[in-house]
């Protein structure tokens, strides 16, 4: 297990608040998406990232409005930490038409335009060049907005990984890539999947530099990731930063967790995110005594709020079906078909000639 | 022959056991196969009984795995390689087409790439449009490969024993929905199913209906639902191995039944039901009473949403109308 | 409307030039395109006319160049990206179907993806089996793509132009053997061609003939062969666009005709004429007075030695045969 | 331009003449290939590897005779270095039967299995996972093989060769991979498609280390990659080699050289490779005034008769258009289609059961 970072001052109180009542937001969200599916009112697989809400909030929170987030199937605490709506949010997780994809993506693929956070991807290493096309648009139209690109550590065996490491650094794009490194990719450790488990150091060969953050110290990793942001938008510089973190609980709801002991999962939740920042902020008084179960509170309603919003948001009509594949207009109209209702052509699908 | 009821992934299981005992060179790599046991345990307890020579965890890496599955295979192994989903494979697709299929011929037929690479594809467990497609058109495309589609655990196993014997390389299309299902396998360790022979699930007189993968079971029960609610008497074909392809049963039955009908999971346009009525209609033209009919599943990326992943892919009730479709009713 | 003789190479050119001109935010991205002005010349001089900044020479990395190019065009840019020939498109089909095809859908319709992947296919040219490929069937296959076969150098430039334009991503197929054929091209700048309207290059009476890229010039001479050797009407028909796919245009032909002929390049299984051949004889089975024919690609990886190549492709003389084989001769 | 190498030791006198005699080998046949492409009795793309006989001969001459060469669609040399008869070589070029490959593959697909050339592949980046399977089957079975891979500077760009370098290092499969630095990727200058131009440092992220050898020096090429091989083979470690070469010609016969100058291609045929190493040859005692006039001859005859072989090799048989695509057998005795002639089925289509 890394060792803990050295402490960083905090940030003013209300920020450091936000940042407390946000990782708890995640936490109580997770926890409650994962009773849900028990209940089976969330379908397909479901991957929860309880024990990685530093490295969610801390990164978040080092972009600015107009920087684009884009990050993987473990991506409900990320799109939450950019500001969605969390009725949406477990909407979507109920596949409801008032959740924020209408249903069609589900807990993998998560996406909220307006709070630029671009998408959860199911594809491993997907989303990396896509990020770096991100990168592309900010520099071609001249804007300052960064591009920050979380994927996990098992992510960076992909090829996309090294064909965007070098085109970000050849192009110079104002790009940060946040390995989330959480010991696993599955069931396959770390040291089982990588040759160099270094993995800050993985872009150097590249042309990329590497940071590391402690995952676990939201603080840490805020620290980190705005200066890696810094450089990547004003040095037009890429960076690969390394948060090093632990999933509390299993790779998805199926997980036997037997590639790992107890021991190991006890000694990680002893740096649970969550309580060790709240420890320090009432340490350093800035909350007191019974806040953080108000806040904790604050989160539980939220989230039972989410669950009522998605029981009541209808399911998507059989007519939406076809929605959205296309963005129709004069050009394209339709298009001809013959599906599972049988042998003749069915609506959306006709060219309205 | 003496059977035992077993689920398609246990039938799979023990169809890689049997052929690395067999053949010591036979061995697995794939992601998550070994310390995790599979992500739908097919390999389960493999890497125990074998060591981790033999069952190789890898990392995510698809087009690497399989390319390397191709050289271990044309320097004397015979690599079986999964990949977690079919829509993985995409990643994996220039070495699977330029490369498997390719070497043998355009090397002049001086190696041959025994290698096999299983994957499930399917929808019905709301995992979305990154993991949920049925795409077995994509590889019968593609002379060089041999494509296996089983539809029931005997299958299963005698048709992965016969693709780990062959010495082409072979793509195995499993489908997550069957890996649950139960069904009567042979005890028999030299049980194979030879790739090209159809299986007749149900013989009929008044309309053949070819099911793909899964959708051959769905087939067999609409059948029965044909037969006992409209007095249609279906024969139900499952042609198990798309490449090659057992025409010439699916002919014999058409040009008994006069009719036809094409259930798949995957997309229409340039799926395997568009590739047989192409062909059965250029080879059994007069015996055909009414065009050719197909059930498949909606041109659409898989949604999430449970009531439209349903409807976007075919049940019995759909295939019960679709034949009715075909005599008029 | 006035016209110059142009090659399709630099009718292509043409249109990239001038959709570059209209929107500011159209870039091109691909391998030797800049410097190297294209490996088949198609962006020759677009580099020094646009700089550096929207004519990109990219490093050999398929998956990414494709992936970058989805990001951009979510994020405002309309991004053409070329590929040096369709065989490498393998290595970017994850990001062109798994991810191009799929996030407008999975994501809601929250955003669009305005992205041209370019790239030419077909034989010919010796190039052997991971070069001279003709995959527009792969590529038909999934609902979100746009996918446009041109054969003209006028449809090559207004198909382009309109793809450009369109808010879908749009795999754009040229044909190696065109880029060098004339034709007369529109000089208006705002002449463009729609998606999913066929263009019926000759009238007749006697049999439909179907087309695909570069197989429509040859069915297209096929039906001059049939008119003035064996008296056969062939009404010759090129769809341009596999999706959307103006089969009303083809039906009504077939409905006059009763006959049908589909023309490819590529591997028959699967492919385009599989296609079209389930959907005729489904919409038209009635007026159908023979089994739809198909003329393909022979069913290998394509060789490299001249002879076999040319007889792994069709020619005119396939097509003029197969037709008459329709009537029984 | 990099640094020649410091001069390296000379093998014994028979090793070196025979070193110099196939690179005038390959050199001499490439020339005339370029000239039968002139004639069109060669036909697709040509790629001549003239100024790279170095890092060709240099590299094939370090692997034992049980070692698997693996390389990309410039590899007449390759092939040739390893053994292959100049006459098939030729023919293959000429797309005849007699042909290495019976004619299928052409100047971008050779093989030669029983000379262990493994091929040359079209795909750029294809052959890395390939080559990573031979060391695989190497160490399954464990032989002494070793592997070596060569590819372009152009090829590490792709995917799999970080997918290949973190496999091969955590496996720890005996396998060298040269990557032939030869300044550019088609037109595309190392700079201007590497963000990081050091080419043997692309490995060492991924646990992979590098090494740099004079690819205009065969005896250091030999050197480095015998080192390099021993490490391969003894240590199971992977190591990536670099040849800084040079191509003399255009990257295939079409190519108007636009993106380089005269001078830099005189510059470097200043370091011709053949003809430094015959000069050194003679200041050492080795050949003789007249021997390599004599050598050259040798080359050239050996040329011509692969010429005429190749011209009387017959093309392959329109009937044998179907073979070797499958291997039959009881199992798979044909399989059905349609094609190019007609509707009808085709030989080697039918299932003859
Ligand atoms: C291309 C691809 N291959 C395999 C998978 C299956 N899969 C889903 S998550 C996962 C592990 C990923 O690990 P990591 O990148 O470390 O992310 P984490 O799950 O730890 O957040 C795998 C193998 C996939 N979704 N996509
Ligand atoms: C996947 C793929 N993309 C593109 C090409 C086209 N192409 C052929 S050679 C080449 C340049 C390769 O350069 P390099 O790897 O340096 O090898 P060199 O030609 O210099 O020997 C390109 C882009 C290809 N053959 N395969
Ligand atoms: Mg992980
Ligand atoms: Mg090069």
């Amino acid at each position: 297990m890394a060792e803990p970072a050295q402490p960083r001052p905090l940030p003013d109180p209300v920020t450091a608040r936000e940042w407390l009542q946000t990782m708890l937001l995640i936490r109580r969200f997770e926890e409650r998406a994962g009773e849900m599916y028990a209940k089976a009112k969330v379908g397909g697989f479901l991957h929860l990232a309880i024990g990685e809400e530093a490295a969610i909030v801390g990164c978040a929170r080092a972009l600015r409005d107009d920087d684009y987030l884009i990050s993987t199937y473990r991506s409900h605490g990320h799109t939450l930490a950019r500001g969605s709506d969390p009725n949406a949010v477990m909407a979507e997780l109920f596949g409801r038409e008032g959740g924020l994809c209408r249903g069609r993506g589900g807990s993998m693929h998560m996406f909220d335009l307006e709070h630029r956070f671009m998408g959860g991807y199911g594809i491993v290493g997907g989303n990396l060049p896509i990020a770096a096309g991100f990168g592309l648009a900010s520099d071609y139209l001249g804007t300052e907005d960064a591009t920050l690109c979380t994927f996990g550590d098992g992510a960076i065996n992909q090829g996309t990984f090294g064909e965007t490491m070098n085109l970000a650094a050849l192009w110079k794009l104002p790009v940060v890539f946040l390995v989330t490194n959480n010991q696993f990719g599955m069931g396959t450790a770390l040291e089982r999947h990588s040759a160099n488990t270094d993995l800050q150091e993985r872009g150097q060969s590249f042309g990329v530099p590497g940071m590391r953050c402690d995952g676990m110290d939201v603080l840490d990793t805020h620290a980190v990731c705005t200066e890696a942001l810094k450089i990547a938008r004003e040095e037009r510089q890429p960076v690969l930063v390394e948060a090093v973190t632990y999933r509390f609980r299993g790779h998805s709801m199926a997980d036997p967790e037997e590639y790992r002991t107890k021991e190991q999962v006890a000694e990680w939740r002893k740096r649970d995110p969550i309580a060790t920042f709240a420890d320090r902020l009432q340490a350093e008084g800035v909350i007191k005594e019974g806040d953080e179960e108000q806040m904790d509170a604050d989160a539980i309603s939220v989230v039972d709020a989410s669950v009522a919003f998605a029981d009541a948001s209808p399911f998507p009509s059989p007519q939406s079906l076809y929605d959205d594949i296309y963005v129709l207009g004069d050009q394209l109209q339709g298009w001809y078909s013959v599906d599972e209702r049988g042998a003749g052509v069915s609506r959306g699908e006709h060219l309205g000639k | 022959m003496s059977t035992t009821t077993k689920r398609t992934r246990e039938a799979l299981n023990d169809a890689l056991r049997e052929e690395m005992q067999r053949d010591e060179n036979v061995l697995l790599m794939g992601e998550d196969i070994g310390v995790f046991n599979g992500a739908f345990k097919v390999t389960n307890g493999l890497l125990k009984e074998f060591g981790e020579k033999r069952v190789r965890d890898t990392p995510i890496s698809e087009n690497t795995i399989v390319g390397m599955g191709v050289g271990a295979a044309m320097t004397g192994l015979r690599p079986v390689v999964e990949l977690m989903t079919i829509n993985f494979s995409l990643l994996a697709m220039d070495q699977i087409v330029n490369h498997a299929a390719s070497i043998r011929y355009m090397f002049g037929g001086q190696v041959k790439v025994p290698l096999v690479v299983r994957m499930p594809q399917g929808a019905g467990h709301q995992l979305g449009p990154t993991h949920s497609h049925s795409w077995e058109a994509l590889y019968l495309h593609a002379p060089g490969l041999l494509v296996a589609v089983p539809s029931t655990p005997a299958d299963a196993k005698g048709l992965l024993k016969s693709a780990i014997r062959d010495d082409n390389p072979v793509i195995f299309i499993e489908h997550e929905y069957l890996y649950g299902q139960r069904g009567e396998v042979p005890d028999d360790p030299d049980y194979t199913v030879d790739f090209g022979k159809a299986a007749i699930r149900r013989e009929g007189t008044d309309v053949t209906v070819v099911g793909i993968s899964r959708m051959a079971v769905t087939a067999a029960r609409a059948a029965e639902t044909l037969a006992s609610e409209h007095g249609i008497s279906a024969e139900v074909i499952d042609p198990r191995t798309l490449r090659p392809l057992d025409l010439d049963t699916i002919l014999a039955s058409v040009r008994k039944t006069n009719r036809c009908l094409i259930v798949e999971e995957g997309w229409p346009h340039g799926g395997v039901g568009a590739n047989l009525a192409a062909l059965i209609q250029e080879q059994a033209f007069d015996w055909l009473d009414a065009p050719i009919g197909r059930v498949t599943g909606a041109d659409v990326p898989m949604p999430y949403s449970k009531p439209l992943e349903q409807i976007a892919f075919p049940h019995e009730p759909q295939v019960v109308e679709a034949v009715r479709a075909l005599f008029g009713e």
